[in-house]
């Protein structure tokens, strides 16, 4: 049966399923698979807070969302064209968000009574017309993966799980995607199990043919390559790029990496993913609580390493009291903070951005600390080494802000050579003569002497010190004097860091704002809103403490200012205070990044239009 | 690689006390025992063969915790109970350094007790000196997790309602692989334990009974008085049995699990039938028995080392696994970890 | 008084294990060992006479500490590590309250160490439930403090260099007064540790061990298996001689203070050599031998009660506290308080 | 030999000695019998951190400072007019305040060559001619104490420790001071030791006599009782009248109160005061930390306790995870703050207002808790009833923030009767009809259902709650609703708290905005600046999260406004952030109060005048 092949600029596939239904898996291969044919990509996990929910439940549907592109793309797609359904909850909890007249494929073998009762459906959707207005492909997957590997040694349970393949198969098959890059994949991924190797490779192929001969379909659809920079790219989420961001600036600044961390959700990866790289002369100390996490951190500063802690929001809030030790202290050291929903324990596993005031203010005493944030996955490699280049450069701790979803979320990356990347200077303090703990360079950093360095013994702590010789001081001059140096110092930071760049013209009706994860789907607005006229240019902070020095007359040049972010306005109130300007505001706190289209359509209400 | 996991000892290194001594004004209250601490550490210092600037003194918040100041090598005053984190991120990262703790009954064993416990199961090679005054001292006297129960305090005026830690039984709970204890005004006795902390390889634990004179005088009196201490003070010697009293009139015998007072004089036992002291038994029973003498009547307290055994470290493990991977899968190459995994190149 | 400080148990309250199933739908994996102690505990609870009302389950942040949601008692699913000291806040305020702590080992051994043993020591009438999977369940397979050395996991992917807690030593160091082991596999047995924490007054600490089908299947598979089960564990009674083995054909004896497995077959020794097991000991060192044969080759591993002493509590101390005061001062007057001091009038 | 009297309205005597001559206790018998004489006094204790610094040296010097005056009295005075300096360190520290030509007595005993060395003396400044312009009055103080005491049993070292109360006599025949209230407090203060009581009373009398005796001084002086308003006073510090506070606030609500506390200065003396009180059904837990110190709060408060924490910033550091619990479970909790000198372990002994930011913004997530403050040290008894008030009538964690200052200092404190104090409602939900934990009563605060209540056993916890049942609840939409719901909850809370109220006119060229213990200093400077003609007026924040409604109102009606704190501008960046106005600031963060000097100049070089 030959099929029309019709050719889509963009498409946003949800592969929606059981937390045991491997969902997340054949997400991430559909998406390496797309980008090695050359489209831009962006992705969106979404798992449930459970490990593994009782099968069949709403609460235990696990979710992948992938946008890929001829063009280039910034987020993973506000609403699916396509929606893979293994089971009754997926359905359920998914359908509300695909595109009106979008595609539902689904695995009409598991819409039997006890799964549609325990998604708490009364009646069958893929029969009572609730569907009407979708494309509604019911393909029995689990009966077709069964037929497909008759014969095989395996146990019923193990062929049922092998229908992932088969629905990835299918879908390799309706965009006109190459099978090879996943056959590769699972030879190597199971190569100690070879009956579990052929199955699934089997099911692979078979979905792929069952698109062929399926009459289920009569057209499919091809994503051309999109015009990406010449260069070599993998595919990174911001997590992997946080930890490769951190080996590499300890390859540029000759620097052992010492990471002390206690796991988080959705931090615990960069843990992860550090401990592998062992052979970079990484040491990682999984600590008995965030406490000796940043305190481990704190005393292998101390002692030369290139210091690190990650950790999520309430794991922050434990680590603020070492961190003013570290201020007082004036030791470089990076923290990470991987936002989550809160308060509290709040939604652990979803993405928000409410920590920012945590960030900047959440310490006892005057306690200043540079905050930098990462706008998008492949944005967190190059702010972990610039969290690491102020760090050194200024001795001073550096809170680096990422969210759940960066953390989780990947796109294209083109990778950057080593020798294209910085250096970062580092500088123990050797030289006997005129050493003094507390003096300073022309950066106001005080020296990094450290311990076993002969003749440079000194004692430092929490209490006040006094300036240049860092002995503890109680003189009330003294401490005014400090307090006012110690702000100085991060502030004279905003001579040291990039201009605030502008997306559109530089003034205008208005200016939206953001910072962080908030990167990609901003700029899809924007893009669309000035294609649509309007006059709106777009300003993104990665350093949000101290702001870029031009930042005031970017903002002035503005008739309005909209912050959009997924708080409900901690950007937008330091923004306030710091220029002593109004601002509008966009804030959803739902667990979820932004939808470009909530922005744009922010944006139309503000400057009219369309 | 036994440089990277073995505290820098050198030959022909010469140091005096005075090499140890700060320039900064000692701070303690006259007549605080902390004072007979710094000067026994600054006495067995120049004798560990260990350079100067590979000690490392770090410590918590406390009278106690302002030691590093006094010493003149390096030294980080923290912040309250966290000593034992950071000095584990010192010796985690820098296993060729000395690293010492000092610390207090409430920085070590209330606020700090989490890291200390996890320091002591994961055996890191910090010496540990617990200052216990069984007091508050810099908060001006509130009651200490090592308090007596019934303890009148500021912030028990009517007596305190806590039962007090044990601390060599927590430690040995916690498995800790040295544990000792010694008094504030037995300094031969203290210099030994500082010496023979510093030869243990893992966490040495040394909990000094140290006077308060301001908010709690007298509470070692027993100990430390000549008339009463060698009735109240047993000093554990390995391989040695356990005599105590005036006239070495009194020994230790163990009843089965069950430790007993007998007279060397009542001619119903002899020397021979005593327990003698085994440091380095594998099994924690014995040093168990040990520290909950206290808790028995008529029994005395004893001082010296409780228990010794061998495992590895975890800053000696860290740095070897380290070293092994890299010597399996080679230096890292940056360039290699950044083009590893999925790459494709786009023309 | 005894109603202030006393548990509310009431007679005649009929309740059956239904009452205490929650609304929600348990979200624990299929297989995963914490539904064993759900339904244990719902089994039990209806027989303590303690009205429905009064019963306080408190957890911190893991798989295990979703515990409170499937009961239909008062319940607090509050932060990582916390419970401990959480449920003592409940307990000293409301001594008549029956409070329970679901916890696991990272929960409670390495986040909530400080708390657990600050509550150990001090004897809060809690009930302490570890769900011990030697694995972080809910961040998705870490090592704990209780996973055994060279584990391979997420965060150790070549091997943890931690030595573990035992948890039973710890506790015993911080001096527990009730220190139990059970498995999520007999169920008959963990209804009696769950009787027997409850009947306790002070704090019970129960060590289930409790497989994670997900991150760490198979953990306590020889202890739970049928096959190897009666070889691998020895279940303690009081009173009763150490016996273990397929065919009760091995005992522990004690020799001094080192236990050693002996064969009741070979006609070297009978049942009447073996080590009787004395739950009520004061002498924590039979305890703390207990504890340690998990360390020791070819021994097996002890479950049931290790230990059961006897000491006042920290809420019936303060609540005795606030009595007696309360009755030699007089109740308290705001009038006289405020006027109390140096006044003087104006007028 | 009779002397003149000159009556003064007002003087400011400084005590000062070394951390063991009793200065502490000189200064408050000094303090109390003024106050019983009917005078307004205002105090600020200062001592060092070491318990006992070796004798004699600077650092050791322990002082009191106290403000007595026949007019209303609002600091401890900017410049002594009179130091007593019992050796030459405690003259060598508090010289420079002394005002210009004021008295300094000092024990010319103390003043060899072993103790000007170790005050860093070259010279004898009782020789050296470096007093000059001041009046200074050399007694042998320890001498004339000897003398007095012959014959006693008292041992040398005993006799001479009781110079301070020869001191004390002295200065009570000098300010025409009764010597009774010393002397029967002393009886009963040393009951148990006849011979120390005898000597002490000795020294007093001898001191009171020798004024008379001595050529030393011609003049003596009488400060006349203040026109307080009539009533039953007492001398109270900030944390005695805290810690009443709560008690009263235990009595009106018919709660129980829990306090679970961790030591730490300069808090500890609340719980040292509440645990004095067990007979009103105090329970006070010094727990293992300041995180057990709040869990345990928490814990009492789920089970029915007016539940308090008292801390200062690193403790409040820590308890920043566990307050978000709170607010995500929604129980009343007091926690207080008194603030001491940051970051890290900084100054502690010393004053500050720095913990601002971190009392409103210091935690993970939108995690909204209300903030008060008190102003003066009896103003600590009622904002701590406020603070519990809130939080009873709102089911919300509550931050009362004092500070050192306030703490440590005290007033004459007009005693309030029992029934003159409001009554504190409580409500714990019993009805089983119709319940469900996180419904809301008018003021969205959610039912207190305590454990023991039959048939309202329920969950909670700090995962998202689902609005009304208080289910674990991961629905985006839910999500965006609570968080928005516990921040009008608190918004709320503008509409049940006192207007601002101005000191002064309310429209004019400045206003000078203040919270916390700057009052005092505030007030006097504005009064001055008024005085002479300046059009400034003062308003003074007692609540800082919500502000009060009319705050707006307030600010716009002045030309210029400035802010004035012990900070780097925290309450600025706040007004600003809120109103969108610019401000002025006065920010001196030297571990002291204010002068009231310092503002009265700022005011003049902002408005002119002289
Ligand atoms: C986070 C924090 N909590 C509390 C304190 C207050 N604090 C300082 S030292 C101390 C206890 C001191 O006791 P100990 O450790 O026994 O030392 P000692 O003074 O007796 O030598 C406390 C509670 C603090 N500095 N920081
Ligand atoms: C302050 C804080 N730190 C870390 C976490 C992440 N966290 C949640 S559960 C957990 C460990 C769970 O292990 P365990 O207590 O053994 O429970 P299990 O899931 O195995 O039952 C961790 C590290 C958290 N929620 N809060
Ligand atoms: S208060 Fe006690 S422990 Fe502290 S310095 Fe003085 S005597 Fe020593
Ligand atoms: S991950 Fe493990 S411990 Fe957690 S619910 Fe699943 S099986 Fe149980
Ligand atoms: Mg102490
Ligand atoms: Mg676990």
């Amino acid at each position: 049966m030959t099929k029309e092949v019709q050719i889509l600029e963009d498409v946003t596939i949800r592969f929606a399923g059981d937390s045991g239904d491997g969902m997340q898996l054949t997400g991430s291969q559909f998406t390496n698979t797309s980008a090695l044919a050359g489209n831009d990509i962006s992705t969106l996990p979404d798992y449930p807070a459970e490990i593994r929910a009782p099968i069949g439940t709403t609460y235990g549907v696990s979710g992948f969302q992938l946008h890929f592109s001829s063009n280039e793309v910034f987020t993973p797609g506000d609403h699916p064209d396509v929606l893979v359904a293994m089971n009754p909850a997926a359905l359920k909890v998914n359908l509300k968000d695909l595109k009106k007249g979008g595609t539902i494929i689904c695995n009409a073998n598991a819409f039997d009574l006890k799964n549609l009762k325990l998604a708490n459906y009364d009646t069958n959707p893929l029969e009572d017309g609730s569907l009407e207005g979708y494309e509604l492909i019911q393909a029995p997957l689990t009966k077709l993966t069964i037929a497909a590997l008759e014969g095989t040694d395996l146990s019923n349970k193990e062929v049922a799980r092998c229908k992932n393949f088969f629905a990835l198969g299918l879908m390799y098959w309706l965009f006109s995607k190459p099978i090879e890059p996943t056959l590769d994949w699972i030879k190597l991924k199971f190569k100690k199990n070879e009956a579990i190797q052929n199955a699934n490779k089997e099911a692979l192929l078979a979905g792929y043919s069952y698109g062929d001969n399926t009459e289920l379909f009569t057209t499919k659809y091809q994503v051309e390559a999109a015009k990406l920079e010449k260069g070599f790219y993998r595919n990174v989420s911001g997590n992997e790029a946080t930890a490769l961001g951190f080996v590499a600036a300890s390859v540029k600044s000759g620097l052992k990496l010492f990471l002390g961390s206690y796991p988080i959700t959705p931090a615990s990866d960069i843990l992860h993913e550090l401990s592998k790289h062992k052979n970079f002369g990484i040491k990682t100390f999984q600590a008995e609580d965030e406490i000796a996490g940043v305190c481990s951190a704190i005393g292998a500063a101390y002692s030369g390493a290139l210091a690190l802690t990650t950790t999520s929001g309430p794991g922050l809030a434990l680590k603020t009291e070492a961190l003013g030790l570290a201020v007082m202290t004036e030791l470089p050291l990076v923290i990470v903070n991987v936002q989550r929903g809160g308060p509290s324990t709040g939604l652990p596993t979803k993405t928000e951005q409410a920590d920012l005031m945590q960030a900047i203010y959440g310490r006892n005493g005057e306690c200043p600390i540079p905050v930098v944030a990462a706008s998008t996955p492949s944005d967190c490699f190059y702010m972990a080494m610039e969290a690491c280049r102020i760090a050194l450069k200024y001795m001073t701790p550096v809170l680096l802000l990422t969210d759940g979803y960066l953390a989780n979320g990947s796109e294209p990356w083109k990778v950057p050579h080593e020798n294209e990347l910085p250096e970062i200077p580092t500088k123990f303090r050797t030289e006997v003569e005129g050493f003094a703990p507390y003096s300073r360079d022309e950066n106001l950093a005080r020296p990094w002497a450290i311990p076993g360095t002969p003749g440079l013994e000194h004692r430092i702590g929490g209490l006040e010190k006094a300036n240049i010789n860092g002995n503890v001081c109680y003189e009330p001059a003294n401490h005014d004097f400090m307090i006012k140096l110690r702000a100085e110092k991060v502030r004279n930071i905003r001579n040291d860091i990039p201009d605030l760049e502008i997306n559109g013209e530089d003034e205008g009706d208005l200016l939206v704002l953001g910072w962080g994860g908030t990167y990609g789907a901003i700029t899809a607005a924007i893009n669309k809103a000035r294609k649509n006229g309007l006059k709106v240019s777009h300003a993104h902070f990665k350093h949000l403490f101290p702001f870029p020095k031009n930042t005031e007359d970017v903002l002035k040049k503005f008739k309005k200012i909209l912050v959009v972010e997924i708080n409900l306005g901690q950007l937008a109130k330091i923004v306030k205070s710091e220029f002593v300007i109004d601002v509008l505001q966009l804030n959803k706190v739902q667990g979820l990044p932004f939808k470009s289209s909530d922005i744009e359509a922010k944006i139309i209400e503000i400057l009219g239009g369309k | 690689m036994a440089e990277v996991l073995n505290v820098n000892v050198k030959d022909g290194i010469k140091l005096t006390p005075k090499d140890f001594g700060s320039t900064q004004d000692v701070r303690w209250c006259p007549g605080c025992g902390d004072y007979a601490v710094l000067s026994q550490i600054q006495k067995v210092f120049p004798e560990l063969g260990i350079p100067k600037e590979n000690f490392v003194w770090v410590s918590g918040i406390g009278c106690s915790s302002r030691f590093p100041y006094y010493m003149s090598t390096y030294g980080f005053h923290s912040i309250h109970g966290r000593a034992a984190a950071i000095a584990t991120g010192v010796k985690a990262n820098r296993p060729d350094l000395s690293v010492w703790v000092a610390t207090g009954d409430g920085d070590l064993l209330s606020i700090g007790g989490n890291h200390f416990i996890h320091a002591c199961r994961k055996n890191v090679d910090l010496k540990v000196l617990l200052f216990n005054n069984q007091i508050y001292g810099l908060t001006k006297g509130q009651y200490s997790p090592t308090s007596e129960k019934g303890k009148v305090t500021k912030s028990s005026p009517y007596g305190s309602v806590d039962y007090p830690f044990n601390p060599a039984s927590l430690a040995i709970g916690a498995e800790a692989t040295f544990i000792a204890r010694t008094l504030d005004r037995d300094i031969k006795h203290m210099q030994q334990m500082i010496q023979r902390a510093a030869a243990h390889k893992g966490i040495a634990f040394v909990e000094v009974y140290q006077n308060c004179v301001i908010f709690n005088d007298g509470a070692f009196e027993p100990l430390t008085d000549k008339e009463t201490k060698a009735d109240n003070v047993l000093v554990l010697e390995h391989n040695k049995p356990m005599v105590f009293g005036k006239n070495d009139d009194k020994g230790i015998r163990l009843n089965g699990l069950n430790p007993e007072v007998v007279s060397l004089t009542d001619g119903k036992y002899s020397i021979g039938d005593l327990w003698v002291h085994d440091e380095f038994d594998k099994n924690p029973a014995r040093a168990m028995i040990l520290a909950s003498f206290q808790e028995l009547e008529g029994f005395p307290t004893p001082i010296g080392v409780f228990r010794q055994i061998s495992k590895s470290t975890l800053d000696g493990d860290i740095a070897e696994q380290v070293e092994n991977i890299t010597v399996k899968k080679g230096k890292g190459d940056l360039e290699k970890l950044l083009f590893s995994g999925n790459t494709w190149e786009v023309e």
